[in-house]
């Protein structure tokens, strides 16, 4: 099979579709200004990366809400969603409890695991949403899930996310190939941002666009172009309904942007001058804003829906603030399921 | 651990883990088995057999080689309510595919807070000593047992193997079960007759984490797992006609280890020896050791002794490798020279 | 770039080249032949892999001998070449020591490794020939070994060869992406046999043929039918000479047939009937020797070409069986390089 | 070990990792390095800063995120008569590439009797205590010690680092070189100060395999490694206020372990406390307890004692996480318990 270039209708059709997507990235990206206040909090002396409120590593996901939306507006709670190392946009836009999501950064008791993920590392059985940070792996247990469905003759789905740099890692090219041998209803969407950290695609990868490597698989490959929820809402459409109707998988490489560095404190001194900028003027929320305004959604009607939206986002995160710490003596807990603590 | 029926058939570990995994799939539809070579096969090493006759093709699935694939697809089918039992091949191969064990599977109920299991079996085999080379002879029972969140077991003989295999499947746990070649009943590959023994037909589990006393003795505790068991025994008998009367402890579990077991025998003769097969630094003998040694462990009347494979890769000569491998000659000469010198 | 379908001309041009050719494809077989009769003295009871001359597995390559003879036509010693657990007809092929490389396999001192390595385990650094029992592991070396000729501005280049299987393996991706981007002088040669073990292509691979996978890496995907050594002779060609150009590499594969079992002891029951007779009546040694003879070769110029190549492989294992075993201290030694023995 | 110049210098491990690089990279152009973010980033952990601008893009390689290829890759140009040195970012990422690592690397050497040699370095940053969750937060020292045909060293300061790094670089074989977060000197990372030392500008190794005592004392010896050296200096000098005099050992190399440094101190001293951050079973911990205890090791006068972080994932959030590291004041109280026992 050949790899398509998404031809996608500009224009979806059905409106609360739309409203909801607009809404949602609005909200993915006031959970991570949230995140980035919180995370700057404390960090001394010199970005001690170890103190304040949020500790570790933390990868924002600003300008990549198209992605996570156009994709996720397909799908249902029993549709399993394995994501990266930069995982909010798409555990928001998957459903993943907010107030839940929220305290697990913050490494509270009610966090979705008691803190002991922390924000690589968000799980919601309630919405089938994981995510592992580790380049790549999230793909064999996305199939995995597939075959689950498959084999229970459920019309559910499973998606895996990825970054256009884990498209390199051996994970990649041995779950697209298990998927495509055993027909299970996955879709892969690599999320080009155009860097891996600080290595840019063109330096790593050997092709231009991935989804001609779907062709080394037998599947379907699309690319889409332009950052374009709307877009990437009918690449997306299309494969979920193959996936759903028993057709099997395809890879889809969405062209987006990463507007933060690789990780808070990064100084990307990797990117030419100016690159930041030029992306934030093409900042896909606005635009998107503005094609809606254009076809005619009132400026209230918007404003409402993301208002709600970041209700819920400031919400979760007061709840998340103010909730317990976990009690250290149930660090011993969970580590393997069905037994009491571990010592 | 249910009480058996009795019975005389004897059945080779081979034999015996096909037919726990016949009787398990039989009983609990979520069981699936997969891996290279075990559905048309039934296993390199015999573990399968029949399954794909009476199973069909979509409960036991030949893979293509892809490790990784089909590990993390197996914690994905896990996380879907399966319970999927995965062949690694030769427990050598682990290094393509330990991520979706160790960080994936391993970590899974952990980094859910208990929300997400991970019940699936990993059956690998282990062991030299039939001229395979150094990529195809290794035992790595330390490399899985030094990492959380994996339960570990290596049968010596069929019956454990069999009410082992029973425990693992229906464990909400990965289980790595280890089956040593020098035991597996396969003729292609010499076998120890000791393992071979009677099996219950019944449906029967064997404890996960609970060592056994195989042969009880007063002088000097032997600490053996898997084929080192063997040596043990032989060693024990031998050392009988010299008026020595050694106790003889079977791990059958190395995480979590059953460190009361250790200790009781320990402190009960106020010798110890230990046997392994695999590398000896950083390897079971010194855990054994050291659980025995430490504070609130037992006290000896010697310093204990290590008869483990020197830290060096398996040769593929046998005059090099049956020079190195541990056995009773050796264990006996380590004993004597024990009692030699406290007696 | 696109898949060539391979359209060499049937015939070659340089006498002798064919000539080698054949001669050494009647030497690989003559070697496997010998190694076959070795293999099978002393294995009791009941085939135990264990006992005789040449214990462990034994992967013969017979009917495989074209791909070898075909591609190393175009190698110097300063070429690397990789190989895979089937290694022999490659080894042969590109030269390394008969007698050192019959001895390792009888495990003898005077073995390439002195009994060290064994069949899957060659190394001859006078002809940078190396193999490895990991599938597709050897991918990664060859890539390095053709960067460090790249760097130091040889035009030498390396080989990787590997099965189909291997090509579902990680490693399979990962080095052919880093081969593209470094533009590294390698030629990943693989040996379609239609089997792993006993997993037929089709049942595992995503593609009918693997050479389109090398348009997701840029590289040109020759598939080459018919295991001609012509053929392949002229599709190698071409891709050694673009990697000796600094045209960077090539994806080859070839379809070529298993004679024998995968190893020696397969009982081959996942082999429609009548397949082994129907490949076997296509031996690609007397096809070939057949095609010369019409193309004006003298039987006696062949026969006395075979007849010395089949002398020299009997003198070898006339070497190789008569040659002393290492002391078993050896066993320590090489663990490090610069070092004496470990213990 | 040349003896250096003095200097009043004071670096960081990461600025005397990147010194000893360039400084043998002017000095033998064999040596080249490669990894993710290598390159224009300087290394995630600072540990390649000014080598890619120095020595340009041939020789500092910014590798795709293939662990897997790259490692190999060094492998094969290892066995070319290069000697790369290459990073894997976090020692939590070995499950993607240890084949590469263990079954290549550590193996070239012996599988081929010693004609093929392996010099390479794999940098690697281990260690936790700042919040980056479970699967960016392990050390792992005795899985890559377990195996051998690898040396695996681990720095306590920047002095050693610059040593060890020299070393590493000029041994013939794998030296995997761990260094570990807290003491790297990002400061984005926080860093114990006393890490950071003078560090003369001249050449000068520090010899692999040898500990070093870093403290003498009469009453007690502390074993630590990296970090948990400095945890075991700290607890020395709280001690010291309680008139009880600790020795401390730092390990420096794991593989091989300095047995006799380890054996000499705890029999000058009776006792023995063992300090790790690594998970304690299996681990370096009853190495050393083993090393002391068993047969030709030194008389104890109370059991030993070990301080590890538990068989557990490493939890995100610091209550839980800070709550199971071993810190100084475990190491006190345990040296007290032990004193008070047995005094
Ligand atoms: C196997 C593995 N290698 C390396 C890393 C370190 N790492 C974390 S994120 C990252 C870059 C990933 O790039 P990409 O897939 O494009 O995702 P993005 O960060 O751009 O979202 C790397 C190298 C890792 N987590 N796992
Ligand atoms: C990573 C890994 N997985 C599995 C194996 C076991 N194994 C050895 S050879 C083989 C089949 C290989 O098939 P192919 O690549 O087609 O080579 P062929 O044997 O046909 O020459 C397998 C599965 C291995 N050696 N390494
Ligand atoms: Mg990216
Ligand atoms: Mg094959």
């Amino acid at each position: 099979m050949s790899t398509l270039e998404s031809t996608a209708p500009s224009r979806a059709t059905n409106r609360n579709q739309r409203l909801w997507m607009y809404a949602t990235m609005v909200q993915s990206r006031h959970f991570e200004a949230l995140v980035k206040v919180a995370y700057l909090e404390g960090k001394q002396p010199l970005f001690n990366m170890a103190k304040g409120p949020i500790p570790g590593e933390m990868h924002l996901s600003d300008g990549q809400e198209p992605c996570a939306v156009g994709v996720c507006a397909h799908l249902r709670p029993g549709d399993a969603v394995t994501a990266t190392h930069r995982p909010h946009h798409i555990a928001i836009a998957k459903g993943v409890d907010l107030k839940a999501m929220a305290a697990e950064i913050f490494g509270k008791k009610a966090g979705l695991s008691g803190g002991r993920g922390g924000h690589m590392h968000l799980f919601d059985p309630a919405v089938n949403f994981a995510c592992s940070g580790i380049v790549a792996q999230g793909l064999g247990p996305a199939v995995g899930s597939a075959l689950a469905a498959k084999l229970r003759d459920a019309s559910d789905i499973a998606v895996a996310f990825l970054g256009e740099g884990a498209a390199n890692q051996g994970a990649f090219h041995e779950a697209l190939n298990l998927a495509a041998v055993w027909q299970a209803p996955v879709v892969f969407v690599i999320e080009d941002n155009a860097y891996g950290i600080s290595v840019a695609k063109r330096d790593c990868t050997a092709v231009e666009s991935n989804a001609i490597r779907a062709a080394g698989y037998g599947m379907p490959g699309v690319h889409v172009p332009g950052n374009d929820a709307d877009r990437i809402l009918a690449a997306a459409g299309e494969a979920v309904a193959r996936a759903r109707a028993g057709g099997g998988p395809t890879l889809i490489e969405i062209e987006t942007t990463r507007l933060e560095g690789h990780f808070m404190g990064d100084a990307e001194g990797y990117r030419p001058a100016g690159e930041v900028e030029a992306l934030k003027a093409r900042d896909p929320i606005p635009a998107y804003r503005a094609r809606l305004l254009a076809e005619g959604f009132e400026a209230e009607a918007l404003d409402r829906a993301a208002g709600a939206a970041i209700a819920e986002v400031d919400a979760a995160f007061v709840f998340a603030r103010r909730a317990d710490y976990p009690a250290p003596e149930e660090v011993f807990e969970h580590v393997f399921a069905g037994e009491g603590a571990s010592q | 651990m249910t009480t058996a029926t009795t019975t005389t058939r004897r059945l080779t570990i081979a034999k015996a883990m096909s037919e726990a995994l016949a009787q398990e799939m039989a009983r609990d539809p979520s069981v699936l088995v997969m891996g290279e070579d075990i559905g048309k096969l039934g296993g390199v090493f015999g573990a399968t057999q029949g399954l794909l006759d009476r199973f069909g093709p979509e409960r036991v699935r030949d893979t293509p080689i892809s490790e990784t694939a089909f590990m993390g697809a197996a914690v994905g089918l896990a996380a879907s309510g399966m319970r999927p039992v995965a062949e690694l091949m030769f427990v050598d191969f682990f290094g393509v595919c330990m991520d979706a064990i160790y960080n994936l599977a391993a970590k899974q109920n952990y980094f859910s807070g208990g929300k997400v299991s991970c019940p699936m079996v990993i059956m690998t085999s282990v062991g030299g000593g039939y001229g395979d080379g150094g990529q195809h002879s290794q035992c790595l029972y330390a490399t899985f047992a030094h990492l959380p969140g994996l339960k570990v077991v290596i049968p010596s003989n069929a019956r454990d193997a069999k009410g082992l295999m029973l425990s693992a499947i229906r464990d909400d746990n990965p289980v790595v079960f280890m089956f040593h070649k020098a035991l597996q009943g396969m003729g292609w590959l010499g076998t120890v007759q000791r393992s071979i023994t009677d099996v219950p037909e019944a449906d029967y589990t064997t404890p996960i984490g609970v060592a056994a006393v195989v042969r009880e003795g007063t002088d000097v505790t032997l600490v053996g797992l898997g084929l080192t068991v063997h040596l043990a025994l032989d060693a024990a008998a031998a050392l009988a006609k010299t008026g020595v009367s050694a106790e003889v402890v079977d791990l059958r579990t190395v995480s979590p280890l059953d460190r009361a077991t250790i200790r009781a025998s320990a402190a009960k003769t106020g010798r110890l020896v230990v046997i392994d097969d695999d590398y000896m630094s950083f390897g079971v003998s010194a855990e054994v050791i050291a659980t025995v040694c430490e504070h609130g462990g037992a006290r000896l009347r010697s310093p204990p002794m290590r008869i483990a494979y020197p830290d060096i890769p398996v040769p593929f000569t046998p005059v090099m490798e049956h020079f190195v491998l541990p056995n009773a000659e050796k264990v006996v000469a380590a004993v004597q020279a024990m009692l030699e010198a406290a007696p």
